[in-house]
């Protein structure tokens, strides 16, 4: 099972979710978080101090994934995450040891 | 109707033998005081603390509700125990007398004017409130809270009181025939001096002026501002202490002296950063206010007008002056806004009372230029005694305890470090 | 006592040689006047705007802040150079003239009725403050700022301005009899109708109708609400120009129009959803208050009430019809509530005017009839003109500045898009 | 000048034949008395809903809010079908009569002592409104909308109107000479005693006293708080009923009394836990102002401090006995601020309005004890009465609708499982 | 090393640290999340307009552990968090290659 | 590829942010966190009641990096976030097996 964590502009969320859906996946969990990358952050000015913000605001897309799902998955986030332009962020994949669902205990591809 | 010169009104009806008549309470006149001291009370809590609340980064939002809430109850006890007496008490040149200490001898029959003497004590005392309020946006988001009330207290005790009474009270400044009609010497100048003195004697912000720190919810500044805005028609309108077309003049001009503030800093703005601000706006709608605080007894419409217009452009730039070029963090820009507003304002009410200007027409053997020159006299005067007390009660409540809080407890925020809470549980 | 016909009273005044006695100023009428100006200064800041404020995304607070302010500013200013001599000087059945432009002639001792005429044209100047102000709840989170400045000072002079003087001012509404006691034609039924023109004619916000878009923050709608509550006391009861009777009266029908207004959306709400909302009540409560404004100063308690619900049932259902049935995105829905809310109260005027219903009773001559007809032609002549001159300027502005934020910068938001600044740093 | 006692002139003028003179309106009382219903009605709306809004957890803010409001309105509805009818038309020794149901007979013309009988219907109004909201905070966070509603209409019904008639209204109480000038037993005690006996009945929160349960957004209680102090102004020297120096002086005591409970409240935590916080000094401030309602009218300012000292620290240790000792939830402490403040200050109100302390004076032939001992009466027997009756509604109302929202309920928030809101979306 | 993510119902938090401590876990990290998954969402409805909130507040706990300790951890969470209602969460247990303490520079276990 | 997490004191995040540019790293993405450790947490009192508040606000930065650059990353976080005092966090490193690009579709080693 694979982990795969998408760094998404945030008013794609809903788009990166029916894709997802329309694949099948069942759950995901989504978190706000800010983002430092190539894209430009912008200028605030108060009482004429100006000041640079760096970090852009940006949402978090976790999918715990069966193994061959990957590549799917992967795809159908770029396909409805992409607005061609910097700062449409980028896909981490890593390796699930184990999942488990608290409700009932069942572990590995059952418990997603 | 005959000019009156704002508030010192009061002052001249109770130390002078009266005719009869005069002392006669009027429903109306009543009415208006009581609710004028309503919307000065306002101003305090919660308009003033909201507005600076929301400037302050969210960690410091309640020290700041904290210190103007705390200064409003203290003051309203010190103005029971000796500021009452001390600034409207006895005819001294200097300072009242203490014959009304704790108020003794004020009952349910003593009168001001036309008013009850119970409601000039109140509205009196909601600008007691309000001046050390103001001083606090100067060491905002690092003065030591215990501190803060010492300094406080013994300020208002030994600035706001004597120089109350030097201009409101029978004292010299009153009777040299300064025009201030309702506390730009007093209130705006003392506040604004005060704050820029603590600002460099407490040092700035840790990080100042390189890190950013943005207001943390404009949107209660914003409420605050607009409490304030509502309020202020009771602390101009109110000054003239009766029901009348003095009252209604002073509305209006303070009316237009906020909207012209308010679209002068945000026009200043707008072409030089290409974006008219929120933050902005508000700051004008208080210079245009603190400026027309002094004139608005005694100039016409298109007085308040220019009052405005001038006090939006030029606090903008002493704002600027002072924490771009100069580099003092008076966090809150208080010295800038308000100790320039109200010095501003009390020297072009010498000018706009002219009939020619609409206004209410100089005193008897008055002129423009004579005028000027009370007015400057007043304005040094308050600048330079104000700005010396305040500078020796810091050193010496400094003495007794830390004046700031250490680098950790400002790094946390001051409202779990000091008050023990937090200001947002979301 | 004898009824008033509202504002249109101080028209008359003006108008009209007096007796030397009706001169004189009544410092109970001046100080309830007084008072009533800075409730109506209350609504519109901070109280409408923290009431629209909260109803937008987060990411358009400021927006929705600074617009309501920077209208506000602008109105005082517009009614000191030309707003007020054309809206109530001179006698004409269209407009008035330029003779008090810049206030001129305004001193401390013009009187307008039993009040200041300093006190008329502040309370006045409220007014026209507000209405602009409303309509920006129709083109929330996508007008230009630009665009939207100059819109709203063209159309309140060329709307608000002249129909001002149609009713109030000595014009041909108020000459024919119309009843408008606080603004239904004046301030809601304009207000309301722009909105939807300036809806329909920017489009819809991206998303709508298909995604959410609930409100940010109802914690600063209700707090809205509740100072549009309070502030509507000056409303109502301020439009009286008199601490009477006459006023009590407004102030008890439209509190009671409130609540029922309040009570009836919810519980339409909670039959329908099985959930009474809070955004319901307090959307209720301005369509009670909308409601009620034409008539409060000629119904009695009975009738408050009856205009209060049907307030809030009708324009419950107005609401559902313009943006589930019709599609259009009158983001905060200002012509089902005011617009509607102000037609439908100007109409039930007629009715519960009636002795019999416990109103104030018909003029001489008049019936139910007739003035129900009286009533509908002013609501249609509003309606038709303030359409028609709506449309046009906002075509005409759209000439010259773009009238709507580009996709990037709606998407971003208009804070900091267009101000540069945001709303929430926590 | 002589003393008046409070509300209860109001019933008096109306009960008993008066010279023609008396029943002349006074614009200035009227003025002051307009102005008073509208800052009675901001310390409900939005006042105290914020005030309490930001104590609770972020999840139950707008069940608060919708609370409040719905009691706002209904309250308002009851007051004109048979609540003012009942509280003030008659002379029974238990309850007046039905002779004004729906305020028939109430007119344009229709004078109470020197205001509008329409001025004096609001502004009782407002203090039917503003009790009920008051015991709100007794069971925050688990009570089921429909049952509040069902027992805040009847409770009104069946405690307040009856014993503000008692008080107020020619009742028992009032012939007795019970001393209550603007609600101690009518308000203050009735809610607050109501609030506990719903907390005892419907249980405690989930997870008392255990888990932390911080107030969410301690800025807008701050807000609430100010905007009760300026509306207390309204409540307690509005029950004057006149624009006078009884009015002055009951808003002066007010204030002092406010400041005195405010720092005192602040000092005992101080001195307890090292920190001074935001929430107990505006905690405090209710106290004071809770604990100067009965007396407002008759002491003077020392009497005013003192009690707003007593006040705070009494108020203090009775929360830490109900909360930490007794292990009530009365949510947001309810009870022993508005009960125990209330009683405490009719209690005091027999000793400081003693001459020697600068009070109004007894009446002809009353003593301190024999003033205290009517006091006494007032207070058992309010608390009596109110504990009996709430506890039998109830359960009657328990009998239809579950008093409580189930576990899950209470575990997602009642904003979205009762109102389908949430109250932010930042 | 491995790293334990919990998506949990945020009320379940206290309940969960307290299993966690009892069995000697030192240190946790928490965020505030939105879950999609079998659990329905809810609807708001504003002035009439109908909206579906499909995302569920969850509360994401990660803790990092030596590797003898992972079943007894997983064991924990799942008795504290479970409810036997959907919605209960999921645990994922990844790999950690290498846990540093930035105060001490202390890696591997000891870091922990 | 690694994805280095790093939970830090709020305050230091623009230290943190400053030496990781410094060393070339492009991108990052942060998110707020509550922490429990070793550090103290506090107390807060509302009304007399006193609630001890375990969790600590921490910040979370993740950045993902070749394989090359982890130890220099990993030191300068350390060299950047250190204050000596219990609480300065800690630094996780685990094993990325792909990184995408959204915007180009990009993966592996171009993507970051
Ligand atoms: N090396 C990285 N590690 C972690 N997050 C990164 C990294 N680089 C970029 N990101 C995240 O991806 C977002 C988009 O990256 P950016 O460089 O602006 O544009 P693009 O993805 O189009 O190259 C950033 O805001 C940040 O949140
Ligand atoms: N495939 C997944 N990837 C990531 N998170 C998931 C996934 N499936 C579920 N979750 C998370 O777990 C939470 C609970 O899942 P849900 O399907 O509602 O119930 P259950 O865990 O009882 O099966 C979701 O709200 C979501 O945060
Ligand atoms: N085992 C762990 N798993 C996950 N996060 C942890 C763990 N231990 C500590 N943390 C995180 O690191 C932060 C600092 O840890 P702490 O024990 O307080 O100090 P130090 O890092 O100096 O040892 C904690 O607040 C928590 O966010």
């Amino acid at each position: 099972m694979k982990l795969i964590t998408a760094i998404i502009r945030p008013f794609k969320q809903d788009d990166v979710k029916d894709a997802l859906s329309q694949i099948g996946v069942m759950g995901m969990t989504v978190s706000e978080v800010k983002g430092f990358g190539r894209q430009k952050g912008h200028t605030e000015i108060y009482r004429g101090a100006e000041y640079a913000i760096d970090f852009i605001p940006k949402t978090k897309i976790e999918v715990a994934v069966t193994d061959d799902l990957v590549d799917k998955v992967v795809d159908a986030i770029v396909e409805s995450a992409k607005g061609n332009k910097v700062g449409d962020g980028k896909i981490f994949v890593t390796n699930l040891e184990e999942v488990v669902r608290i409700r009932t205990g069942e572990t590995g591809d059952d418990a997603l | 109707m005959t000019l009156r010169t704002g508030q010192a009104i009061a002052a001249i009806l109770l130390l002078s033998p009266l005719p009869a008549m005069a002392n006669e309470i009027n429903a109306g006149d009543t009415a208006w005081m009581l609710t004028a001291s309503a919307l000065v009370l306002i101003m305090t809590l919660p308009g003033l603390s909201l507005f600076y609340g929301g400037l302050v980064r969210s960690r410091n939002l309640l020290s700041i509700l904290m210190q103007c809430f705390t200064i409003a109850c203290a003051m309203s006890l010190l103005w029971f125990v000796v500021g009452y007496s001390l600034a409207f008490s006895g005819d001294g040149a200097w300072i009242g007398n203490l014959d009304k200490a704790f108020l003794s001898g004020v009952t349910l029959d003593s009168v001001s004017g036309t008013i009850p003497e119970s409601v000039f004590i109140v509205f009196q005392m909601t600008f007691i409130m309000i001046t050390p309020a103001l001083f606090v946006g100067g060491f905002a988001e690092r003065m030591n809270f215990s501190a803060m009330l010492m300094y406080s207290v013994l300020w208002s005790l030994l600035v706001y009181v004597p120089i109350c009474h030097w201009v409101w009270g029978g004292g010299w400044l009153g009777q040299m025939g300064l025009l201030d009609f309702a506390g730009g010497t007093v209130v705006h100048i003392t506040a604004g001096v005060s704050a820029v003195v603590a600002a460099v004697v407490l040092g700035s912000r840790n990080g100042f002026p390189g890190k950013p720190m943005p207001p943390h919810n404009l949107g209660i500044t914003v409420a605050g501002a607009g409490l304030l805005w509502f309020g202020w028609f009771g602390f101009n309108g109110g000054s003239q202490l009766a029901a009348d077309g003095g009252a209604g003049m002073a509305i209006l001009v303070t009316h237009l002296s906020a909207a012209a503030g308010s679209l002068a800093w945000m026009t200043v703005e707008w072409i030089r950063y290409g974006k008219p601000s929120v933050l902005g706006i508000v700051t004008g709608m208080v210079a245009g206010l603190g400026s027309i605080t002094p004139a608005s007894g005694f100039v016409g419409p298109l007085g308040g007008v220019i009052i405005g217009l001038s006090g939006g452009v030029i606090c903008y730039f002493a704002t600027q002056f002072i924490k771009g070029k100069l580099k003092i963090d008076d966090s809150l820009d208080v010295f800038p806004v308000h100790g320039v507003g109200g010095a501003l304002g009390t020297l072009l009410a010498a000018v706009f009372i002219s009939a020619s200007w609409g206004g209410a027409g100089y005193a008897e053997g008055v002129s423009m230029a004579s005028q000027l020159s009370v007015q400057a006299i007043g304005v040094v005067a308050t600048v330079v005694y104000t700005a010396a007390v305040s500078y020796l009660l810091l050193k010496i409540v400094g003495l007794i305890v830390d004046l700031r809080v250490d680098g950790d407890t400002e790094q946390q925020g001051l409202d779990l470090a000091q008050h023990g809470e937090t200001g947002y549980n979301l």
